[in-house]
C-alpha cells in the first residue's frame, strides 16, 4: 500500500505540471480579462460599457468553453448541441426584440 | 479504454420470460428501471389524468347547456375550466404518446436494450407523479382560477386562488418532459444498433428525435415564465408589474415561447404513430419517406418562431404581427406536406380497415380540418376577429384532441398486441374508433361556427342567441365521452381475457415486431441489425398474398 | 338578444375580413374533398384483396409529385399571407382626424368618456360615417374590448394605451364585451355598442347630463391638485411650460427624445423621474397615488387643448418642456 | 479490468461510447439550461433597454467588492475541475482527489460570500416592496432580477457542490474507478455554472459604475 502510494506520488509530481499547464494559462488569461472588464467598467464610455463588458463576458465564456470544457476536443455532435442552445437564444432574443423595438407607444 | 461487451443479450434459456414477469410486487415496478415498465407507469398515470380533466370538462359542458348556467358558481366553472386546461396538456398531452408509446417502443424500434439512462428515465416518471401531486393538491385546496395561461398581472396580483401551487405543478413536470428529451436524444444518437442509420430509422423514431429537441429547448422557457410570476406574486418582486415599468407582454412572449412549441410537442408525435400505421396497415412504404423526416425537422425549429401568432390582439407591434403571421404561414407547408404524404401513402397500396387504421384516418381528417383552421388564425384579421373566441378553442381541440388523441388511440391499438401479448376485440376497437370520430366532429363543428358567429371563449354565462350551437356541442362531448370509456372496457377485457397475440400479429416491418409479445426485459433474444430501409412491406405484403409468407424480408433479421 | 348583433358587416373593414374569411373557406373546403376524396377513391381501388394491378412508382416520379405539392402549398400560403397582410396594412394607418373616446376598463365593467364630456357606462353611443377611435385603457388586469360587429378586439393593458379605429356604415344596436379572460364576471363584462347617425349622435351628447367636456375638467384638476403651481408662465419654480408640448419632440434628462404623445404624459404623472425634461431640476412629484385613470385622461385633455388653442393663437415660441 | 467493468451501466455496450453519451447527455441538457437562463437575460434586456437610466442607478447599489472576488473564486474552480477531470484521466487518483475537494471548497467560498452580501443587501433594504429606498419604480425591477438571477445561480451551484462531493465520496470509496464515464458530466456541468456566473457579473455588478 505505502509503496504504491509512494509510486502515485512520484507519477503525480511528474504528470502534474503537465497538466496544470493548460488550464493555468486559460485561468491566467480568464483572470486578465476579468480585471479588464472590471477596470473598463468605470471609464466613462456610456453606452460603450456595457458593450465592453459584454463582449469581454463572450470572450471570457468562448474560452472557458472551448478550453476548459474541452470543445475544441469533441465531438461534431456536441459542438452542433452546444451552438444549437445559443441558435434558440438568438432566435428568443431577435423575434422578442422584433416586437419591442417596433412598438411606439 | 478498453471494450467491455455487457452480456446484456442473456442466455436464451433466461430470455423466454417477459417483462411482465420480471417481478410481480408494487415495489418491483416501482423502482424498476426498465424502459417498458416505466412506460407503463407513465400510461397509467396519464389515464387517471386524462379522466380527471375529462370529469373537469364534463361539468363545463353540461353547465353551458343553459345560458345562465345550471349548478356552479362563475369562480368554481373557472376553476373547472382551468384546471382542465392545466391536467391536459400537462398532464396528459404533453407526455402522452412520448413517454408511454416513445419508452415502450423507441429503444425497441433502433435495437437498443434500453434508453440511454435508465434511472433518469425512472426519475422523470418520479418528476411526473411530483407535479401531479401538487395539482392534485391544488384540485383539493380549492383550484385556480388563471386559465392554463397563467397571464399576469391576473396570475401575479389579482387571482384568489392557488396560483404558486399550481405553477409548481406544471415546473416539476416540466422537468420529466426534459429528463425523457434528454434520454430520447441520447439514445438516439448513441444505442442505434448496427445497420441503423439515420434515414432507415422508423418515421415514429424521427418523430421523437424531433419532439425530445422541442421539449430540451422549450420546457426550461416555461419553467422560467412560471417562477418569475411566481416570483412576482409571492416575494413582490415586480417583473411583470405594470407600476414599476414592467410589461405583461414579457410574460406571454415567454410563455408562448414554450407553449407554441408545445402544441407541436403534442402533434409531432402523432404524426409518427400514424406515419408507422399508414405504413403497416396500407402495406406500403410512407411516400415520400426523407420529405416526411425533413417536414418534421422544419416543423420543429419553425415551430419555435411563431409564437407571436398568439399575441396578435395583445398589444405588440404591427411589424411582429406581420413577421409572425409570415413565419406562421410557412410553418404550415410542411404539415401540409404530411398530409399528401399519408394520402399517397394510400396509392397503389393494399388497405386493410383495422381499429388503427380508422383512428389513423380520423387523425388524418381533424388534422387537415385543425391546420387548415390554422391559416385562418395565421391571417392577422381573421385572427383579429376570432382570437379568444370558440373558433379558437375549436382550432386547438382539433389539433391537439382530434389530432393527438386519435393517433394516441390508433398507437395505443396498433402495439397492443406488441405490450400485453393480448388481442383487443377488433368489432368493439372499430365501433369505438368511428364513434369517436363522429362524437369529436358533433362536439367541434359547432364551436367552430359558434366562435364565427362571435361567441368569445371562457365565458360562463353566454348571450344566448349560441344556445343551440352549445346544446349540439355538449351533446357531442357524450358522444365523444362514450367513446373515451369504450376502450377502458375492452381493454381491460383483452389483458384478462383476450387470444394470444402471437410475436407480430400484423405482419408489421420493424425492429419492435421481431421479439416476443410481451418482449423480454432485455429487449431482443438476439443483437439486432439492419440491413434494408424501414416500411418494406410492398415487397411483403405481396409475399403475403400469394401465401409465401416465409419467404418475406421483414426489416431486421432478429428473432 | 339577436344574432345580427354580432355578424351584421357594420363596417367596410368587417367586409373585408368576411371575405378574406369566405376566400379561405373555400380553399379549405376544396383541399378538404380532394384529400377526402383521394382517400375514398383510393380505398375503393386498392382495398386489400382487391384486384387492381399495384406497381412500385419510381423513385424519380414521387421526388416529382413531392416537389410539386410542396411548391403548390408553398405559393398558395404566400398568396394568402399577401392578401390577409394588405388588408392588415390598410387598416393599420390610423385617420388623422378622429372622434377620439376614452375607454376605462376595470374588473368588470366599461367605463367611456366623449369629446364633449359625457360618460357613460357599459353602453357606448358612436356616429357612423365618422372615424372613430378609442384609446384604451385598464385599471387593473388585461381585458379586451370585442366589436363583433365592426370585427374588432383589442387587448387593454393596465398602465399603457392601446388603440382601436373604426368608421362604421351601419346603425343600429350591437354588441361588445371582454375577450381576454380577466377573472370571476369575466363573461359579463359586456354591453351595447350604440351605432348612430352623427346627427343622431349630436343630439345624443347634447341631451347628456350638463357637465364640463373633459378639457375642462381637466382644467379644474390641474389647479386642486397643484400643478399650476408649477406650470404656469409666470411661476417661480422652475418647471417646463405646457402650452404647446402635446404632439411635439421633447427631449429628456437621460438623453433620449420622447414625443409627448398620451403615454407620455402619463408617464410624466405616473414616473417622473424618468420622463424629466432636459435641463429641469427632479422636482415633480409622482402622482401614482394622487390620480386615478379618468382624472389622468381628463388632465391630458386639459394638457392637449393648450397646444391645440395655442395653435390657433401665437406660435412664436419653439415647444419646450414637459409637465 | 472488473473494476472497469463495475462502472459500466446498462444499457451501454462498452465504456468509451458510455463517456460519449454521458457527455452527449450533459451537454444536450446543458443546451436546455442555457435556454432557462437565456428566458432570464432576455427579460433582463427588455427591460434595461427601456429603463437605462434607472438600471443604472440601482446598478450602483450591488456590492461589487463580494461580487469581483466571487468571480475569481468562481473562475479559480474551474481550473481546478479540469485538472481534476485530466487527473482523472490519466488516473492520477490523488491529484483527482485534491482538486475535487479545492473545486467543492472554492464552490462553498462563493456560497459563503454570497450570503455577505444578500446580508449587507438586506442591511440597506434593497429588496423590492413598499420600502424600497431606491427611485424610479425600474430600479425595483433591476433588483428584482438581482435576487432571482443570483438565487438561481446560488441553486445550481449548490447543486454543483452537492454532485461534486458525491464524485469525491465515490472516488475517496473506490466504488467507481476515477477514469468512470460520471465525471466527464460533473465537470461541464461545473463550467457551465461558471459561464453563467460570467453574465451576471456584468449584468448585475458592472452597471452604472462610470
Amino acid at each position: 500500500m505505502s509503496q504504491s502510494d509512494t509510486g502515485d506520488r512520484r507519477r503525480d509530481s511528474a504528470a502534474a505540471w503537465r497538466l496544470w499547464k493548460g488550464p493555468g494559462l486559460t485561468w491566467l488569461a480568464l483572470v486578465a480579462l476579468f480585471a479588464v472588464s472590471l477596470g473598463s467598467a468605470y471609464l466613462p464610455l456610456g453606452a460603450g460599457n456595457v458593450a465592453t463588458n459584454l463582449v469581454i463576458a463572450a470572450v471570457m465564456i468562448a474560452l472557458l468553453v472551448t478550453f476548459l470544457m474541452d470543445l475544441k476536443n469533441a465531438q461534431t455532435i456536441i459542438r452542433i448541441v452546444a451552438a444549437s442552445g445559443l441558435l434558440w437564444t438568438v432566435f428568443m432574443f431577435a423575434l422578442t426584440f422584433n416586437d419591442y423595438l417596433s412598438r411606439h407607444y | 479504454m478498453t471494450d467491455v461487451t455487457l452480456p446484456f443479450v442473456p442466455p436464451l434459456e433466461a430470455a423466454g420470460e417477459s417483462y411482465l414477469d420480471e417481478g410481480h410486487t408494487i415495489l418491483s415496478w416501482l423502482t424498476s428501471t426498465d424502459h417498458k415498465r416505466i412506460a407503463i407507469l407513465y400510461a397509467l398515470s396519464i389515464t387517471v389524468f386524462f379522466f380527471i380533466g375529462g370529469v373537469a370538462i364534463g361539468l363545463v359542458r353540461l353547465e353551458l347547456i343553459s345560458p345562465t348556467g345550471l349548478f356552479l358558481t362563475s369562480d368554481e366553472y373557472n376553476r373547472l375550466f382551468t384546471i382542465h386546461g392545466i391536467i391536459m396538456v400537462w398532464f396528459f398531452l404533453v407526455p402522452s404518446i412520448p413517454a408511454t408509446m416513445g419508452n415502450f417502443i423507441l429503444p425497441m424500434m433502433i435495437g437498443a436494450p434500453d434508453v440511454a439512462f435508465p434511472r433518469l428515465n425512472l426519475m422523470s416518471w418520479y418528476l411526473y407523479v411530483g407535479g401531479a401531486a401538487f395539482t392534485v393538491y391544488v384540485l383539493f385546496s380549492g383550484g385556480v382560477d388563471t386559465g392554463w395561461t397563467f397571464y399576469p398581472p391576473f396570475s401575479s396580483d389579482y387571482s384568489h386562488s392557488n396560483v404558486i401551487a399550481a405553477a409548481a405543478g406544471v415546473f416539476i413536470v416540466g422537468f420529466s418532459s426534459i429528463a425523457t428529451g434528454v434520454n430520447f436524444l441520447a439514445t438516439i444518437h448513441m444505442l442505434r444498433c448496427p445497420g441503423m442509420t439515420w434515414f432507415r430509422l422508423p418515421l415514429f423514431a424521427w418523430a421523437m428525435y424531433v419532439v425530445s429537441m422541442v421539449m430540451v429547448l422549450a420546457t426550461p422557457v416555461l419553467a422560467m415564465s412560471l417562477l418569475l410570476i411566481s416570483a412576482q406574486r409571492y416575494f413582490g418582486l415586480p417583473i411583470f408589474d405594470p407600476n414599476a415599468g414592467g410589461d405583461p407582454l414579457l410574460f406571454q412572449h415567454l410563455f408562448w415561447f414554450y407553449s407554441h412549441p408545445a402544441v407541436y410537442i403534442m402533434i409531432l408525435p402523432a404524426m409518427g404513430v400514424v406515419s408507422e400505421v399508414f405504413a403497416c396497415f396500407a402495406r406500403r412504404r410512407v411516400f415520400g419517406y426523407t420529405f416526411m423526416v425533413y417536414a418534421m425537422i422544419m416543423i420543429g425549429v419553425v415551430g419555435f418562431m411563431v409564437w407571436g401568432h398568439h399575441m396578435f390582439v395583445a398589444g405588440q407591434s404591427p411589424l411582429a404581427n406581420l413577421v409572425f403571421s409570415f413565419l406562421s404561414f410557412i410553418v404550415a407547408v410542411p404539415s401540409a406536406i404530411k398530409v399528401f404524404n399519408w394520402t399517397g401513402t394510400l396509392f397503389r397500396a393494399h388497405i386493410g380497415f383495422e381499429a388503427p387504421m380508422i383512428y389513423a384516418l380520423g387523425f388524418l381528417g381533424l388534422f387537415t380540418i385543425g391546420g387548415l383552421t390554422g391559416l385562418f388564425l395565421a391571417s392577422v384579421p381573421i385572427d383579429i376577429a376570432t382570437t379568444d373566441s370558440y373558433f379558437v378553442v375549436a382550432h386547438f381541440h382539433t389539433i391537439m384532441v382530434g389530432g393527438s388523441v386519435s393517433a394516441f388511440m390508433a398507437g395505443i391499438h396498433y402495439w397492443w398486441p406488441k405490450v400485453t401479448g393480448k388481442l383487443y376485440n377488433e368489432f368493439w376497437a372499430q365501433f369505438a374508433a368511428i364513434t369517436m370520430f363522429l362524437g369529436f366532429n358533433v362536439t367541434f363543428l359547432p364551436q367552430f361556427v359558434m366562435g364565427w358567429l362571435g361567441m368569445p371563449r371562457r365565458y360562463h354565462y353566454y348571450p344566448d342567441v349560441f344556445q343551440i350551437w352549445h346544446v349540439l356541442s355538449s351533446g357531442g362531448a357524450v358522444i365523444l365521452a362514450v367513446a373515451y370509456l369504450m376502450p377502458l372496457v375492452y381493454l381491460t377485457w383483452s389483458l384478462l381475457y383476450g387470444e394470444q397475440a402471437g410475436d407480430n400479429p400484423w405482419h408489421a416491418t420493424g425492429l419492435e415486431w421481431q421479439t416476443p409479445s410481451p418482449p423480454p426485459k432485455t429487449n431482443f433474444l438476439r443483437p439486432p441489425r439492419i440491413d434494408t430501409n424501414p416500411y418494406e412491406y410492398h415487397d411483403f405484403g405481396r409475399a403475403e398474398e400469394t401465401g409465401d409468407e416465409g419467404r418475406a424480408e421483414p426489416q431486421g433479421e432478429a428473432s | 338578444m339577436n344574432i345580427s348583433q354580432f355578424t351584421t358587416e357594420a363596417s367596410d373593414y368587417a367586409v373585408k375580413v368576411d371575405h378574406l374569411f369566405y376566400l379561405e373557406s373555400v380553399i379549405s373546403g376544396l383541399v378538404v374533398l380532394l384529400v377526402s376524396g383521394l382517400i375514398v377513391v383510393f380505398f375503393a381501388l386498392y382495398y386489400r384483396g382487391s384486384p387492381t394491378p399495384r406497381g412500385l412508382l419510381p423513385e424519380r416520379k414521387s421526388r416529382e409529385i413531392e416537389i410539386g405539392w410542396t411548391a403548390v402549398t408553398l405559393f398558395s400560403f404566400l398568396f394568402l399571407f399577401w392578401w390577409a397582410a394588405s388588408d392588415q396594412l390598410t387598416a393599420l394607418a390610423p385617420p388623422k382626424h378622429a372622434l377620439e373616446i376614452q375607454v376605462v376598463a376595470k374588473q368588470w365593467m366599461w367605463r367611456f368618456q366623449h369629446p364633449s364630456g359625457a360618460r357613460e357606462i357599459d353602453e357606448l353611443h358612436v356616429p357612423a360615417h365618422t372615424n372613430v377611435r378609442l384609446a384604451m385603457t385598464s385599471q387593473d388586469v388585461i381585458h379586451d374590448l370585442y366589436l363583433p360587429a365592426l370585427r374588432l378586439k383589442q387587448d387593454i393593458l393596465p398602465d399603457r394605451y392601446t388603440y382601436e379605429w373604426f368608421n362604421a356604415t351601419k346603425t343600429g344596436i350591437f354588441h361588445f364585451t371582454c375577450a381576454e379572460f380577466c377573472g370571476t364576471d369575466h363573461s359579463i363584462m359586456a354591453g351595447s355598442l350604440v351605432i348612430m347617425t352623427p346627427e343622431d349622435y349630436a343630439r345624443w351628447t347634447a341631451a347628456q347630463p350638463e357637465g364640463d367636456d373633459l378639457a375642462h375638467q381637466g382644467k379644474a384638476l390641474f389647479h386642486s391638485l397643484g400643478c399650476s403651481g408649477c406650470h404656469t408662465p409666470g411661476a417661480s419654480v422652475h418647471a417646463p411650460d405646457l402650452r404647446g408640448v402635446y404632439g411635439h419632440v421633447v427631449h429628456l434628462s437621460d438623453g433620449s427624445t420622447r414625443v409627448a404623445d398620451e403615454a407620455y404624459l402619463r408617464d410624466c404623472m405616473l414616473l417622473p423621474d424618468s420622463t424629466r425634461v432636459a435641463g429641469f431640476p427632479p422636482i415633480m412629484p409622482n402622482f401614482t397615488r394622487a390620480v386615478n385613470e379618468g382624472q389622468i385622461v381628463e388632465l391630458i385633455a386639459y394638457i392637449k387643448s393648450l397646444t391645440t388653442d395655442r395653435q390657433t393663437g401665437a406660435q412664436d415660441q419653439s415647444p419646450r418642456g414637459s409637465p | 479490468m472488473s473494476d472497469l467493468a463495475g462502472a459500466l451501466r446498462e444499457p451501454w455496450p462498452d465504456l468509451q461510447l458510455q463517456r460519449a453519451g454521458v457527455g452527449l447527455g450533459m451537454w444536450i441538457f446543458l443546451a436546455s439550461e442555457v435556454l432557462f437562463f437565456a428566458a432570464l437575460f432576455c427579460g433582463y434586456a427588455v427591460y434595461r433597454s427601456f429603463n437605462a437610466g434607472a438600471f443604472r442607478i440601482a446598478g450602483e447599489h450591488t456590492e461589487i467588492v463580494y461580487g469581483s472576488i466571487n468571480t475569481v473564486l468562481l473562475l479559480t474552480s474551474s481550473l481546478t475541475m479540469t485538472v481534476a477531470l485530466r487527473a482523472a484521466t490519466a488516473q492520477l487518483r490523488k491529484l483527482t482527489l485534491y482538486c475535487l475537494a479545492a473545486t467543492a471548497a472554492l464552490g462553498v467560498a462563493f456560497l459563503v460570500c454570497k450570503g455577505l452580501e444578500y446580508h449587507e443587501d438586506l442591511k440597506e433594504h434593497l429588496f423590492p416592496g413598499p420600502h424600497f429606498p431606491l427611485s424610479p419604480p425600474a430600479t425595483q425591477i433591476f433588483w428584482g432580477f438581482y435576487w432571482i438571477m443570483t438565487g438561481i445561480h446560488a441553486v445550481h451551484l449548490t447543486g454543483g457542490i452537492a454532485v461534486v462531493l458525491v464524485v469525491f465520496t465515490l472516488f475517496k470509496r473506490r466504488v467507481i474507478p476515477v477514469q468512470g464515464s460520471i465525471m466527464e458530466g460533473v465537470a461541464i456541468y461545473w463550467h457551465f455554472v461558471d459561464s453563467v456566473w460570467l453574465v451576471l457579473y456584468p449584468l448585475l455588478y458592472l452597471v452604472g459604475r462610470s
